[in-house]
């Protein structure tokens, strides 16, 4: 009882917000399972309340909270606790992660008409947010996983609830399902493996005890690491546990993909940067996320490059932009980090952008080839054809855009930290995208396509548009802000 | 007589092999997914040999924790089968495993 | 002078085109009004430049400066010297003259085509007066994207998308690579200084290790050759400019090449002393295989775009030649062959373009006898060609005459190179001349260029001012060196002092350097690692 | 008055102005008024400083006018300049009375185009006006370039004809080639003396260059072979002949009287540098004799009366480059002088007479005209015999004083002169005889318009009148005469007669000396020779004249008999010794081979390596896409494998 005193509830009020709405949400859907329109705003407002929790706790947070982070006692016979914390970084992630879920559930929306059965998908939706937030927030590996496993679990329902334009999701939701099934697996193996060998799972004693015994280079602390490697891998799509993405970000919803290619992506950047910077004293592991970060850029951009349809194309391209953040990663560091940060805060504007579009564009015409959906979608919609342009160009990295300002600074630490060799080749890699980038924008802008695309209007998902543009551009410009935002979360880690 | 720890933990990476082998071979969704909750039990075993060795309750309560998580997880993937199964009208569930072209 | 002069030049134009983004489609009349107007106030500002700027001063003037990232070093800071006034009064000039001159063919482009300029001469114009790395990268981007696009969009139907991607990606190779040596440069100042900084004038009292700068001058060297273009980087000339209109052939032939030679300028010059000085043979080799390749081709070409095309990659090979001599007066001849080269190349290009917009091919093999249709065309047209040929008293002259007069000064550049040098004034009299004499002289083959009509009042200012300037130029050359001077000489002394500098290091403790480099690289990977 | 030099050349740029902005719709005949106005303008104006400068001590006659500086070319400065000196003043003398004279023959002509004509002719005169009183080389070079842009555009004057353009083109270029030469002198004098003024330059010579040394060999060929260009000499002869195809009066003007001159005049400007390099002097002169008698040759046979007088010129500019190469540069001048009016003579009446046949150039269609062309006739009569150098006219004493000069340098020159001087008189007599007295009447032109209008024959007969009595400025001082024109040009050349002692080895020295010493009027020896040698060149052109008689006016057969006599000499003659083809399979024919070559192999192909790269990538691309099966197990079979490789990893680092 008394450890349920000292147990910070401020630090997990967006949580709670959050799993009350998934209960109102699927209790309305209950109640009222004709009018789909009710989930949406619903959760949207829980979201906005989690948001404005998160924002407004942040001061008296700072003031009570240990920066070892707070813990709810899971029994009461043992010592264990689930611990989480609510320092910067979590802030941060909390903050960026709620926007996110913002964005992706106003592009659900936009789809909601078509299928009946809306309600479902945006609880799911939201547990996806909650199991993010945990992750982002945990700073002990069985609750990091919990997280994961949320996440991941309910995005795989949420695959396989509704369809996105051309095809069904349930296809890519037992792909997507199976595979984090089975990483869930590896991962619990690596914490089992750690667990055997220091008895903790909370990242800081794991770490004391690292440091305190001569663990460093026990194979099964490295086992646990290889797996834990693994299991944050897949979600953030490094290369070679990549496979996957091509094909559900092709079929799934495009809310969802969206949801996935930035939300999932976030929370296991926030998890890597946990455990990797919890306990990375000991073994250089420089080494092998050079190699990771290297092949994750090559074969994204590559695979891009032949890619005729703009789903798999922002897939694969989305899988190089996971090799740029490897790039920062190995830089290390404040500065590295920081411009980790930055860089996924460029990626999500970017991505929600041209996901939001894909929506509006994609959503009615059910024609499955992208190049007659596409072709002179600029000239007939002359400002979709601006946005989609923009946030090509963004992803492509060419100034003033937020893309420019990210690539520029994750590279500049790099060249800092003196991986010469890794910029060049993260360079050629830009170019690479460059081709594809501007090869889609010609594309775009060619005459003479009968193609007759309607792009139907819906205000939430064209607002995100605007709203992602405005951010893509903002962060170009006006980048000093998010930078400095950017390394005041990471500041307290090293 | 005392049977060493190392027998449960060979036990249980075996029971893991056997689930992955198993996951990644089956054709059909369902075995596929039998397979996986095999595995996640063998790693129950796993925690629960290690709070035995390290002598704290902790593993333990992972087990029993991990049992719900595992429990939880099996139920989302009979979910999404049913609902497969049920968009593709047909009861083969291996068709749905691939990707259409 | 309080007022941001510079910085109101860069926003003008984007302001200028939000009305153009505004008027519908149909009203092609009114947005070529105000983006003529827009052109103009901006070339009338820039004039005021010269009323200001103060010749004696070497250094930079009109500068501003303010954050941009200050955690980085990043700054928005702006400044102009003597050679860059001048590049930007050019733009200027051109770019109205572009607008003015603008062909009517084709008029549903012509409100994209008007956007793209205007964008492209904000670039432009940030490119010369940008003093941090970092915004010159964003300028110069925005610049070769704004071709890119304009290529791509309103170029020839068959070819364009071809043309359009090879010139994309040529130029986003150099784009990238600049990227990469502007890192690289700014890793290394941190290094020595301890401070995190993009801005150029601090990046010149750099002095780096030989070792570093060879790769360094190699990057930026490909991205500036990239776009004069300096052969054998010119893989993407002839094919845009046979392809794309005549008002994007002005803004990328007179202003792109510029934009190259003010790069060498501005950056490999005065930051890599040694470096240049090393690569001089390779550079002057390859201006040289420029003067006479291109020389060469355009003898027996037929297209008359693709002549021009390669009368500018020649001139170019002159213009590096005069670079990379070290010397005053050649350098000088330089800046003053760019600006005349600009002014040519305009001038030839709008009165093609004059000419694509009655309908006409400039077709050396079908066009001929135009002289009977349009006498002052005619005589216009043999003006312009004069100038380009390096005819005394007109602007091409002065810059040829003043870069071999330097050349063959200079120590570092021998006589032999100046003889082959001289053909690229002697050339180009024969293909120009012949493209002249093919199309204005002979029989009128065709019943269509019988019923050419004259110039008209329009096309008469544009080529006319564009005349004007260039016997300025020719015949009082002053104006413009004499504010050019201060500025060359600054740089040369800055180059012999750090010349000297480097040599006393090298000359006292070669091996120390060594040392320290290495301990420096050591450690630096150490922190990598340790982060 | 003399500070208003640069007014002399401003006027006809004024006519240019005038003309090429309002003349649009003026009548012809006021065009005309413009060009002869201003022509006369500069004329008197040229007189006034003459006169003021006769006033000057000789050794103070050199005064440079400075209007501003032009090059800012360091240490090297370049002035928009005028130097105002002897050579400079006989020069705008004669450019500005030609000029004129040609201006008032205009007007008795109407062609097509009138106005671009005169436009032409202004343009020309204006830029040689500049050439010769420029102060510098640069500055020179400004002119050197404007005449030969305007002589192109009057030979393409008629632009229609593929052949006339052709040509144009081709004097173009060639004189481009020229430029290229003194482009590469230029650069090598700035490099050696570090300025470009005449008077920095020329009287330092002797200091900043070693006789002999390479220097001063390279730059004196260079400049030289850009003057040879210029005045047509072999091997570059090729181009004024060709170069004839527009309007006679502007030829005359242009092609005859002033524009091959220029190149004279060159040579005689640097007569210091060429001082220094006996080598190129020898070159020089052999080439001049060698050019005099190809000129004259070649122009035996032709039957274009066009061709006929612009091969006579190149052999008359033979002449001149002989005498500066025998260093009696005051000899070329006289020549050049008295060619230039003897010469303009003859192509305006060849003007008239294509005109009022028509535009019939060819010797074959005419004949018997002087009834028709009675004033013309009389002119041309002078005009031939001064050719030919017969006494009195100029061109005798002029002749005689290159010879002469030939002789001193070396008697295998003045043999080479002699020949010439008998081939001359043949062809002039030639013509004189098929045109006016030949046998075949012409179809009768009754319907041409007026023929010989006043305004013409005013031109002719004060161009004869020169020619008549032009010879007292230079008669020749070994026979006891006191030859103004030398002592009035001696200052300019003065420096050189000072330098090439030091300079110059054995023979020449003595030779210059006799020379000089002539002048002073000494040796009697010297004097008899010279009066032999006179003698004797008179005797060959007065029994060529004969023998012309006999073969135009008796036996008319007798020119055929001997041509099929000699059938292969004739050929080559005719062909000019094959020289154009000669240029075009050496030349022209390999250039437009490379070019093409060029085009089509390597522009081509540039992007070729892109293309490839771009092909390497995409395949890698869809090899990645090969991979994804679509599959879920294979996936996860993949990410097996990518723990293995991370753990892998792990255990061996």
């Amino acid at each position: 009882m008394t450890a349920m005193l000292d147990f910070q509830w401020l630090a997990v009020a967006p949580e709670l917000i959050l799993i009350v709405t998934v209960s109102l949400v699927l209790l309305l859907d209950s109640w009222w399972p004709a009018c789909p329109y009710v989930a949406g705003p619903v959760s949207l407002c829980g979201l906005t309340t989690a948001l404005a929790a998160a924002v407004f706790s942040l001061p008296d947070l700072m003031a009570v909270m240990p920066w070892h982070g707070t813990g709810l006692r899971m029994s009461a016979a043992t010592g264990l606790i689930a611990k989480i914390t609510a320092d910067d970084l979590s802030h941060f992630f909390t903050i960026l992660l709620l926007s996110v879920g913002i964005m992706v559930t106003l592009i659900m929306l936009c789809e909601t008409r078509e299928n009946q059965d809306g309600a479902g998908a945006f609880a799911l939706v939201l547990l996806a947010n909650i199991g993010a937030l945990v992750m982002a927030k945990g700073v002990d590996l069985l609750v990091i996983f919990l997280g994961w496993l949320t996440a991941h679990s309910a995005v795989s329902l949420a695959i396989g609830s509704r369809r996105n334009s051309a095809r069904s999701g349930t296809a890519p939701a037992l792909t997507h399902f199976l595979i984090s099934v089975l990483v869930a697996g590896f991962f619990l193996y690596g914490i089992a493996f750690i667990y055997g060998a220091t008895g903790f799972t909370s990242i800081a004693e794991i770490s004391l005890e690292l440091e305190k015994v001569d663990l460093i280079r026990n194979p099964y602390v490295l086992m646990g690491r290889a797996l834990l490697l693994a299991g944050l891998g897949f979600s953030l799509a490094l290369v070679p546990f990549h496979f996957w993405v091509s094909d559900v970000y092709d079929a799934a919803p495009t809310a969802i993909t969206a949801f996935l290619a930035v939300a999932v992506k976030i929370a296991a950047l926030a998890g890597f940067l946990r455990i990797f910077c919890g306990f990375g004293v000991g073994i250089d592991e420089n080494g092998i996320f050079w190699i990771l970060a290297v092949l994750t850029m090559t074969v994204g951009n590559l695979a891009a490059l032949a890619q005729t349809s703009v789903r798999r194309l922002l897939a694969f391209s989305a899988i190089g932009h996971t090799g740029y953040m490897m790039v920062g990663i190995v830089a290390g560091g404040v500065p590295g980090w920081s411009a980790v940060l930055f860089y996924l805060i460029t990626y999500a504007f970017t991505y929600l952008g041209a996901f939001g579009l894909v929506a509006l564009c994609s959503w009615r015409s059910r024609i499955s080839d992208d190049r007659i959906l596409y072709t002179g979608l600029g000239l007939r919609y002359p400002l979709l054809g601006l946005m989609m342009a923009l946030f090509m160009l963004s992803l492509a990295g060419l100034p003033p855009l937020g893309g420019f300002m990210g690539k520029l600074i994750v590279l500049r630490a790099a060249m800092n930290g003196g991986y010469v060799w890794l910029v060049v080749i993260a360079l050629a890699n830009n170019l690479v995208s460059l081709y594809y980038c501007l090869r889609l924008i010609a594309v775009l802008y060619r005459s003479g396509s009968d193609s007759d695309t309607i792009v139907q209007h819906s205000a939430p998902a064209a607002s995100v548009v605007g709203m992602m543009a405005a951010g893509t551009i903002h962060s170009g410009i006006c980048s000093a802000g998010y930078i400095t935002w950017a390394c005041a979360a990471v500041e307290r880690l090293f | 007589m005392m049977v060493p720890a190392s027998h449960y933990l060979l036990v249980s990476a075996v029971l893991f092999t056997v689930g992955i082998v198993g996951a990644i071979l089956r054709r059909d969704a369902l075995t596929a997914i039998m397979c996986v909750s095999v595995l996640l039990n063998a790693l129950t075993l796993t925690f629960v040999t290690i709070a035995r060795e390290l002598a704290s309750l902790d593993g333990q309560v992972i087990g029993l924790f991990l049992i719900a998580v595992i429990t939880a997880t099996m139920v989302t993937g009979l979910a999404i089968i049913i609902s497969a199964v049920k968009e593709d009208g047909a009861d083969k569930p291996e068709r749905s495993i691939r990707r259409e072209r | 002078m309080e007022y941001p002069i510079l910085s109101i030049l860069i926003v003008l134009p984007v302001v200028g085109l939000v009305p153009l983004l505004l008027f519908p489609a149909g009203r092609e009349g009114l947005i070529r009004i105000i983006a003529l107007a827009v052109t103009m106030s901006e070339f009338i500002v820039s004039l005021g430049l010269t009323r200001w700027f103060k010749p004696e001063l070497a250094g930079m003037q009109f500068t501003e400066k303010s954050d941009w990232i200050p955690g980085l070093g990043v700054s928005y800071a702006v400044g102009l010297d003597g050679i860059s006034l001048w590049l930007v009064l050019l733009t200027t000039f051109l770019v109205m003259v572009a607008v003015a001159g603008c062909p009517e063919y084709s008029t549903h482009h012509v409100r994209r085509r008007l956007i793209g300029i205007l964008f492209f001469e904000a670039m432009v114009i940030g490119v010369f007066t940008a003093l941090d790395a970092v915004l010159f990268c964003v300028f110069w981007e925005g610049a070769l994207l704004t071709i890119y696009v304009m290529i791509g969009q309103d170029g020839d139907q068959e070819r364009r998308p071809s043309a359009a991607m090879i010139y994309g990606l040529c130029t986003m190779t150099g784009a990238t690579v600049m990227v990469m040596a502007i890192l690289y440069l700014h890793s290394w100042y941190y290094r020595i200084s301890g401070i995190y900084s993009f801005d150029l004038l601090s990046w010149y009292q750099l002095s780096l290790p030989y070792s570093v700068q060879v790769p360094v001058f190699l990057c930026l060297a490909i991205a500036f050759a990239l776009q004069l273009p300096l052969i054998p980087f010119h893989g993407w000339l002839s094919d845009v400019h046979s392809k794309a209109p005549a008002m994007t052939n002005v803004i990328v032939a007179a202003v792109l090449a510029t934009i190259g030679a003010y790069g060498f300028v501005r950056f490999s010059l005065p930051l890599f002393p040694e470096a240049s000085l090393q690569f001089i043979p390779v550079i002057v080799l390859l201006g040289l295989l420029g003067i006479i390749y291109g020389g060469l081709i355009a003898l027996t070409h037929n297209d008359g775009k693709r002549v021009v095309a390669f009368f500018s990659l020649s001139q170019m090979g002159l213009v590096m030649l005069g670079l990379f001599s070290f010397n005053q007066v050649a350098i000088n001849g330089a800046v003053l062959l760019l600006i005349s080269h600009g002014l040519c190349t305009a001038g030839l290009f709008c009165f093609i373009g004059m000419l694509e917009n009655r309908k006409h091919s400039f077709d050396l093999s079908q066009s001929s006898g135009l002289i009977q249709a349009m006498p002052i065309g005619a005589a216009v047209f043999l003006i312009m060609t004069m100038a380009s040929i390096g005819f005394p008293g007109l602007s091409g002259f002065v810059g040829q005459l003043l870069i071999l007069l330097g050349t063959i000064e200079s120590p570092r550049v021998g006589p032999p190179f100046v003889t082959l040098a001289a053909l690229g004034a002697i050339l180009p009299a024969a293909y120009l001349l012949r493209m002249f004499q093919q199309t204005m002289f002979g029989e009128i083959t065709d019943q269509k260029s019988a019923q050419l009509s004259d110039l008209e009042w329009r096309e008469w200012i544009v080529l006319g001012s564009i005349i004007f300037v260039s016997i300025w130029i020719g015949v009082y050359p002053k104006t413009f060196t004499a504010r050019v001077d201060p500025a060359i000489q600054n740089l040369l002394t800055h180059i012999e002092q750090k010349k000297e500098d480097d040599a006393n290091r090298a000359l006292s403790q070669s091996t120390a350097e060594e040392v320290e480099v290495l301990q420096m690289i050591e450690d630096m990977l150490k922190r990598g690692k340790a982060e | 008055m003399i500070e208003f030099v640069w007014l002399i050349p401003l006027f006809p740029l004024l006519g240019v102005i005038i003309i090429g902005c309002l003349g649009a719709r003026f009548p012809k005949r006021l065009i005309g008024l413009v060009g002869t106005l201003t022509a006369a303008g500069s004329l008197a104006l040229s007189c006034r400083v003459f006169v003021d400068v006769l006033h000057m001590l000789p050794h103070e006659r050199f005064v440079e006018v400075v209007l501003w500086e032009w090059l800012p070319a360091g240490t090297t400065r370049v002035d928009v300049g005028f130097l105002v000196d002897p050579l400079c003043l006989v020069m705008l003398l004669l450019v500005c009375g030609v000029s004129f004279c040609v201006h008032i023959y205009s007007m008795g002509y109407t062609a097509t185009g009138f106005r671009r004509y005169i436009l032409c002719l202004n343009l020309f005169v204006f830029f040689m006006l500049l050439l010769i009183s420029s102060n510098s080389f640069l500055f020179m070079l400004v002119g050197w370039q404007g005449t030969s842009l305007c002589a192109s555009l009057l030979s393409a004057f008629w632009y229609r004809q593929q052949a006339a353009v052709t040509a144009s083109r081709k004097a173009f270029v060639f004189d481009r080639i020229g430029d290229y030469s003194i482009l590469l002198g230029i650069l090598l004098i700035a490099a050696h003396f570090g300025s470009l003024d005449f008077r920095d330059v020329l009287p330092l010579a002797a200091e900043k260059l070693p006789a002999h040394g390479l220097a001063a060999v390279l730059i004196s060929l260079l400049l030289m072979v850009g003057a040879l260009v210029r005045s047509s000499q072999l091997p570059f002869s090729l181009w004024l002949p060709d170069a004839i195809q527009g309007p006679m009066p502007g030829h005359a003007l242009i092609h005859a009287a002033t524009l091959g001159a220029s190149g004279i005049y060159v040579l005689a400007r640097c007569s210091t540098l060429f001082g220094l390099a006996p080598l190129s002097l020898w070159a020089i002169a052999a080439i001049g004799a060698g050019t005099a008698f190809y000129g004259a040759a070649v122009s035996l046979t032709q039957f274009d009366i066009r061709r006929i007088f612009a091969y006579a010129t190149v052999s008359q500019l033979g002449y001149m480059v002989l005498a500066c190469g025998s260093g009696a540069y005051a000899a070329g001048i006289f020549h050049l002088i008295a060619h230039a009016v003897f010469q303009t003579i003859v192509f305006l009446a060849c003007g008239s007479i294509i005109y009022s046949l028509d535009g019939e150039t060819d010797l074959r269609n005419m004949g018997g005209l002087w009834r028709r062309l009675p004033w013309t006739y009389r002119m041309f009569w002078i005009g031939t015999l001064s050719l030919s150098g017969i006494v009195p006219f100029a061109g005798f004493f002029s002749r005689d004083a290159v010879l002469w000069a030939a002789f001193q340098k070396h008697p295998v020159l003045w043999i080479a002169g002699v020949i010439t001087v008998f081939v001359t008189t043949f062809y002039a007599f030639r013509a004189l005889f098929v045109i006016f007295h030949g046998r075949n009447r012409p179809n009768d032109h009754a319907d041409s318009p007026m023929i010989e209008p006043p305004a013409a024959v005013i031109a002719l007969v004060v161009l004869a009148v020169t020619s008549l009595v032009g010879g007292v400025i230079g008669l020749p001082e070994g026979l006891g005469a006191s030859n103004w024109l030398e002592r009035f040009l001696m200052p300019v050349f003065q420096s050189q007669a000072s330098a090439a002692p030091a300079a110059l080895p054995g023979p020449e020295v003595n030779l210059v000396a006799a020379s000089h010493a002539g002048g002073a009027g000494g040796s009697s020896s010297a004097g008899l020779l010279h009066g032999i040698l006179t003698g004797i060149s008179l005797m060959i052109s007065l029994l060529s004249l004969g023998i012309s008689y006999f073969f135009y006016r008796v036996d008319p057969l007798a020119p055929v008999e001997i041509a099929a006599l000699f059938g292969r000499v004739y050929r080559t003659l005719y062909h000019a010794w094959y020289l154009a083809e000669l240029s075009d399979s050496m030349v022209v024919q390999p250039l437009v081979k490379v070019s093409g070559w060029l085009w089509r192999t390597v522009e081509m192909r540039l992007n070729i390596v892109l293309f490839r790269l771009g092909g390497v990538l995409i395949a890698c691309s869809r090899f990645f896409e090969r991979i994804q099966t679509g599959l879920a197990q294979h996936y996860a079979l993949l990410i097996l494998a990518g723990i293995v490789l991370v753990l892998a990893y792990y255990f061996l680092s």
